[in-house]
């Protein structure tokens, strides 16, 4: 007589301490084996779309900090690239190199935040404080230089709000001094630590294909072994002037584009960025950062849409004017809304303590999520 | 058999490598400071909370335009010509009493850009953190330097004055009326040269 | 020993006993727990290069006192869908299991609660308490999380008592005792004697045993850190994945009893492995107090030595807690049978063989 | 690499009436109105066409044209009647390196677009959300329902023009 097992539906979230935000994951479980994840978002939704139709365009910037918000540096970018496309502005040399270093720090900051919360995830709790320790000191240049630490509204059509400090340089130095210790530091402690190896080798593999077929971006897609970078294959601003590479998942600990290579990808990544803020520092030029500010911004009527490269993928500005000086539509390609379609597929199969691992490596932000 | 060896020393030897390196974080000295008794040191770009000097301002309403939640909140009165409101300090002569400006700070997303339209730069941003409050409302901050009596006091000035105005307009399109009735009486007496004149006057 | 001592004194038996059966509690226990609780979250503190607490007293020394007087206060809920009975009996056996080890553990010559023979083999079954109490305590809860905590739990403390047993096994099998006390007496007079390095066989078989030896050591001490739900073991309170395991419903007085409990057994844990190990409360280098001739002062050498020793192995587990990532539960069950329990029959076979030399 | 004219005219060929035009007088950049009917087959030749290889869908998104005519009724409740709701496809080749942006327009009171969930698995939740926001129903969608908003929000939808915030939802009050 066959024993009867039926199968339990256990629900993590909204309130779970490893989901990263408010999302609720409805795991049919069979025993500890995985059947199916249905993800359940919509907890944190601020309808920034709504808002952008009722602002003027320099007043859309603030909303944009709030959708990522560990990478808002970035969002700004992107919104201000997709404008300056729309208005054909052109933008003096060292606005280019500032947004590049603030783009470029930013994105060393997400990634201490997605590193030392994986570590958190799977039970090691010393790298996350040490993470954090190191983003505690970009979060100190971006504070002098624009005075928030987390919301910026920085970048701006056409320029920036506030020129670099005088000693930010000096600042920007000592940090990549001190911090290229901590990351080899921090690969002995966590990344090549035999538990950790065993917990995310092999978990979570998403395949080439399916990665491409749901548009899966950024460290995800680059883990699967694809090196696909926007700040190589679809240029802006002045990144075509820094030699760097794209980091891409080769699965030396287990198959290809496991937890453990997105994980390490942004290891490495973080290394490439340390590489253009040097080269970034050394060419900047003098200039007023100010200058190609338009006072009114009356866009003509038409859209456009452009993406930037996140730290968590690609992240897409779809924007429509009707020639008034309010947008008529602001549609945003989340690059984490696309994750988390692809995160179901990573789940099938594995064990309930997998898919606090598999959701840590795949690194999603729930403010761009429900927008 | 190999790989179970070296999976066993592996996972031997990576732990050690672990420890070595939280130990080595013992003698290190932390980073942290102990908040209350020690207050972090703010750079002077900070952005937190928002001080307007009234007697700078000229109730342009830059500010309110420009705030993305529209918390900042301003009414102004036209002053009598009699009144004397001071000067600016860069010296503009201010010609508008303003007798509400009030910031909801519940509602203010701290993003600065209302201080950079401001033409007399009388709204700019302190670098005051602590200002929590146990009520909501308590949060919307009243920046007006006049009494609240004043402020009716001016409004109903205002009012008068446009009272004022309002009855000598009417006079004088009353009289207006009146005069353009009595030229009607007396023209056919003599039509051409009389209309220049009145014209005229 | 101790009971004699104040069976002359007070001349009643069953006052006797009484004391030495409280004595460990009040004097050592409660203390050391006070003690630990603090001592974790600074070692934690300063490994992770911040502070700690730093506002209850000086440095934060009164912080534990906070704590309890904090769960003290704290009201004592029952959830009421759960099993009642079952409910509170839970922490009383947890702490009950984990205290009782203390019964056996010789402290110094002169202290030791009952001076059986079977002292290793009692202390293993005693513990076998700790793991009725958290399935009690996982299924009374009546809380899909707490359940699947306490099943992991139970599995796991299970298939780690296999390899602490054999090494057990092959430490009785070379010293011919089971009592602890004899085994403490038996490593004594400078530290080559002690099991670690040897114990007491001379000329070649001590050179052999010195490998076996260590690795034995290694492998009771993951053993036993997976016992006490420590480090790298400690998923049946996993934060991340089961929301802290069995005791998600308690709170007040009763959470406080599986706190102190889990201290209580850390302790006693670390002590058997340094009795078996590194020679119980006998001193390295000889003791002050032969040679000034003090006899009483012996005692509380050996007392400090031991403590000294247990401390050290608590410090050690605090410290791999803060350094290692977690294992998941079928890895940790494929780590105890297939590595734990291969090399210790493997360690069992070689010692048997030397000690046949 | 193939611009946006080529593609243009070899669909052309192929699907004859169901292309309407090439959009090239907007700004920045053209793009392709199509019926809304056929998009899949479209979509499904695009992918597969060895020359053009759109292998992934970056962006798909509603949009309230907001052309049809305004009504005021008797309390002051503007509601357009008429116009059409349109939904932009941005796809991409990562092999060709190309990139195309489809417009499908649909009528506003019974908006219908047959889904492409079937061609590229990514465009399932930004349907979705076109659903949750716009009312646009996809046909044969696998598994249509809200996705931001609450499940049983029926008050209408939100990035609609001509949308009202309710007072109450399940006795809470909306308007902060």
């Amino acid at each position: 007589m066959a024993l009867k097992t039926e199968e339990m539906v256990l629900n993590m979230g909204p309130q779970h301490p490893s989901t990263h935000g408010v999302l609720r994951l409805e795991l049919q479980l069979d025993g500890e084996i995985i059947k199916d994840v249905v993800p359940h978002i919509g907890y944190l939704h601020r309808c920034f779309e709504k808002h952008c139709e009722a602002m003027t365009y320099p007043q859309v910037i603030p909303y944009t900090d709030r959708m990522d918000y560990l990478a808002s540096m970035y969002n700004e970018f992107g919104y201000a690239v997709a404008m300056e496309r729309l208005l054909k502005i052109e933008v003096p040399e060292r606005v280019e190199y500032i947004r590049v270093i603030m783009g470029e720090l930013q994105r060393i900051a997400s990634h201490l935040v997605a590193i030392g919360t994986y570590g958190a995830d799977i039970g090691a709790f010393t790298p996350f404080l040490f993470c954090f320790r190191d983003r505690e000191r970009i979060l100190h240049l971006f504070e002098i230089t624009c005075g928030a630490r987390l919301l910026y509204n920085y970048i701006w059509i056409g320029g920036l709000s506030h020129d670099l400090h005088p000693d930010f340089i000096r600042l920007t130095k000592e940090f990549i001094k001190d911090f290229r210790p901590n990351v080899i530091e921090l690969n002995e402690l966590l990344s090549y630590n035999r538990i950790f190896i065993e917990r995310t080798a092999n978990v979570g593999v998403l395949p080439l294909e399916t990665a491409i077929n749901y548009g899966v971006s950024g460290p995800n897609l680059r883990a699967s072994g694809m090196k696909w970078d926007l700040r190589k294959d679809d240029p802006y601003s002045v990144y075509h002037k820094f030699d760097y590479d794209i980091p891409v998942g080769k699965g030396d600990k287990g198959k290809v584009g496991d937890c453990w290579d997105r994980y390490y990808v942004r290891v490495l990544e973080m290394e490439e960025s340390l590489k253009i803020i040097e080269q970034a520092i050394e060419q900047i030029p003098e200039g007023d950062i100010a200058s190609a500010i338009p006072k009114r911004i009356k866009p003509p009527e038409g859209q456009i849409y452009t993406r930037v490269e996140n730290p968590r993928g690609e992240l897409g500005y779809f924007i429509i004017s009707d020639g008034s000086l309010n947008p008529a539509r602001v549609k945003v390609r989340a690059p984490s809304f696309v994750t988390m379609q692809v995160f179901p597929e990573l789940c099938k199969g594995f064990m309930v303590a997998d898919v606090v691992a598999i959701l840590g490596s795949v690194d999603i932000v729930l403010g761009e999520i429900d927008r | 058999m190999r790989d179970y060896i070296y999976n066993f020393w592996q996972g031997l030897y990576t732990i050690l490598v672990g420890m070595k390196v939280t130990l080595r974080h013992v003698f290190i000295p932390a980073v942290t400071i102990q908040y209350p008794s020690v207050k972090p040191q703010m750079p002077e770009r900070e952005r937190n909370r928002l001080y307007v000097n009234m007697d700078d301002c000229i109730g342009c309403d830059q500010c309110a335009r420009a705030c993305p939640v529209n918390c900042i909140e301003i009414e102004t009165v036209k002053s009598i010509p009699g009144e004397d409101l001071g000067t600016t300090s860069n010296g503009k002569k201010k010609a508008l009493w303003v007798t509400t400006f009030n910031i909801d700070f519940a509602k203010c997303c701290y993003c600065q850009l209302c201080v950079f339209p401001c033409p007399t730069e009388c709204i700019y941003m302190t670098d005051v953190y602590e200002f929590s409050e146990f009520q909501r409302e308590s949060l919307l901050y009243d920046f007006v330097t006049l009494l609240p009596e004043e402020r009716i006091q001016k409004k109903k000035n205002y009012e008068e004055l446009q009272a004022k105005k309002e009855a000598e307009k009417i006079a004088a399109a009353k009289k207006a009326a009146e005069e353009k009735a009595a030229a009607q009486a007396n023209k056919p007496a003599e039509p051409k040269p009389d209309n220049k004149e009145e014209n005229k006057q | 020993m101790m009971y004699d001592w104040l069976y002359n004194l007070t001349g009643s038996e069953l006052l006797a006993m009484f004391i030495v059966s409280l004595l460990p509690l009040f004097v050592f226990i409660l203390p050391f727990a006070l003690l630990a609780v603090l001592a974790e979250r600074k070692v934690s503190a300063h490994m992770q290069d911040r502070l700690g607490p730093m506002r209850t007293g000086y440095h934060g020394i009164l912080q534990t006192v906070a704590d309890i007087i904090k769960l003290l206060q704290k009201e004592d809920l029952v959830p009421t869908a759960t099993d009642k009975m079952l409910f509170n009996l839970a922490p009383l056996l947890t702490f009950v299991g984990s205290y009782a080890a203390f019964a056996v553990i010789p402290f110094s010559g002169f202290f030791i609660g009952t001076k059986i023979d079977l002292g290793i083999i009692f202390i293993v079954g005693i513990t076998g308490l700790v793991v009725a109490g958290i399935l009690m305590a996982g299924w009374a809860s009546n809380n899909k999380y707490s359940l699947l905590g306490a099943m992991r739990s139970a599995a796991q403390i299970i298939s780690y008592e296999i390899p602490t047993l054999l090494i057990i096994l092959t430490i009785v099998m070379m010293t011919g005792t089971l009592s602890l006390y004899d085994l403490s007496e038996m490593q004594t007079a400078y530290f080559w004697n002690w099991l670690i390095l040897g114990g007491p066989a001379i000329g070649i078989q001590k050179i052999l045993l010195i490998p076996l030896m260590m690795m034995g050591c290694l492998i009771i001490y993951t053993s036993t850190l997976a016992e006490v739900n420590r480090t790298p073991f400690d998923i049946p309170e996993a934060e991340s994945e089961l929301v802290s395991g069995y005791h998600t419903e308690y709170s007040g007085m009763k959470f406080a009893m599986f706190f102190l409990a889990e201290y209580a057994n850390m302790f006693a844990v670390s002590a058997i492995v340094a009795i078996m190990f590194f020679g119980g409360y006998q001193s390295p280098f000889g003791y002050l107090g032969n040679t000034l001739g003090w006899n009483w002062l012996v005692p509380i050498e050996q007392f400090s030595w031991f403590t000294a020793k247990g401390v050290f192995f608590v410090l050690v587990q605090m410290w791999l807690r803060w350094t290692l990532p977690r294992f998941r539960v079928d890895q940790l069950m494929a780590f105890c049978w297939k590595y734990l329990i291969p090399f210790s029959f493997v360690i069992l076979l070689l010692v048997g063989l030397i000690s046949l030399m | 690499m193939k611009t946006a004219e080529e593609i243009f005219n070899q669909l052309k060929e192929k699907f004859g009436s169901s292309i309407i035009e090439l959009k090239l007088d907007k700004p920045v950049e053209p793009y392709l109105i199509v019926n809304p009917l056929e998009v899949d087959k479209i979509c499904l030749f695009l992918k597969d066409e060895n020359e053009l290889l759109f292998d992934s869908i970056m962006n798909l998104s509603g949009v309230d044209d907001a052309n049809g005519a305004k009504e005021k009724d008797d309390k002051g409740l503007e509601t357009i009647k008429g116009g059409t709701l349109s939904v932009f496809y941005h796809i991409e080749s990562t092999k060709l390196k190309h990139k195309l942006t489809l417009k499908v327009s649909t009528d506003r009171e019974k908006p219908e677009v047959v889904t492409v969930t079937e061609v590229w698995k990514g465009a399932d939740w930004h349907e979705r959300e076109a659903y949750d926001m716009y009312g646009i129903i996809f046909l044969n969608h696998p598994d249509l329902r809200r996705i931001l908003m609450p499940y049983d929000w029926e008050f209408g939808y939100p990035l609609r023009k001509d949308y009202k915030n309710p007072e109450f939802y399940q006795g809470m009050k909306v308007p902060y």
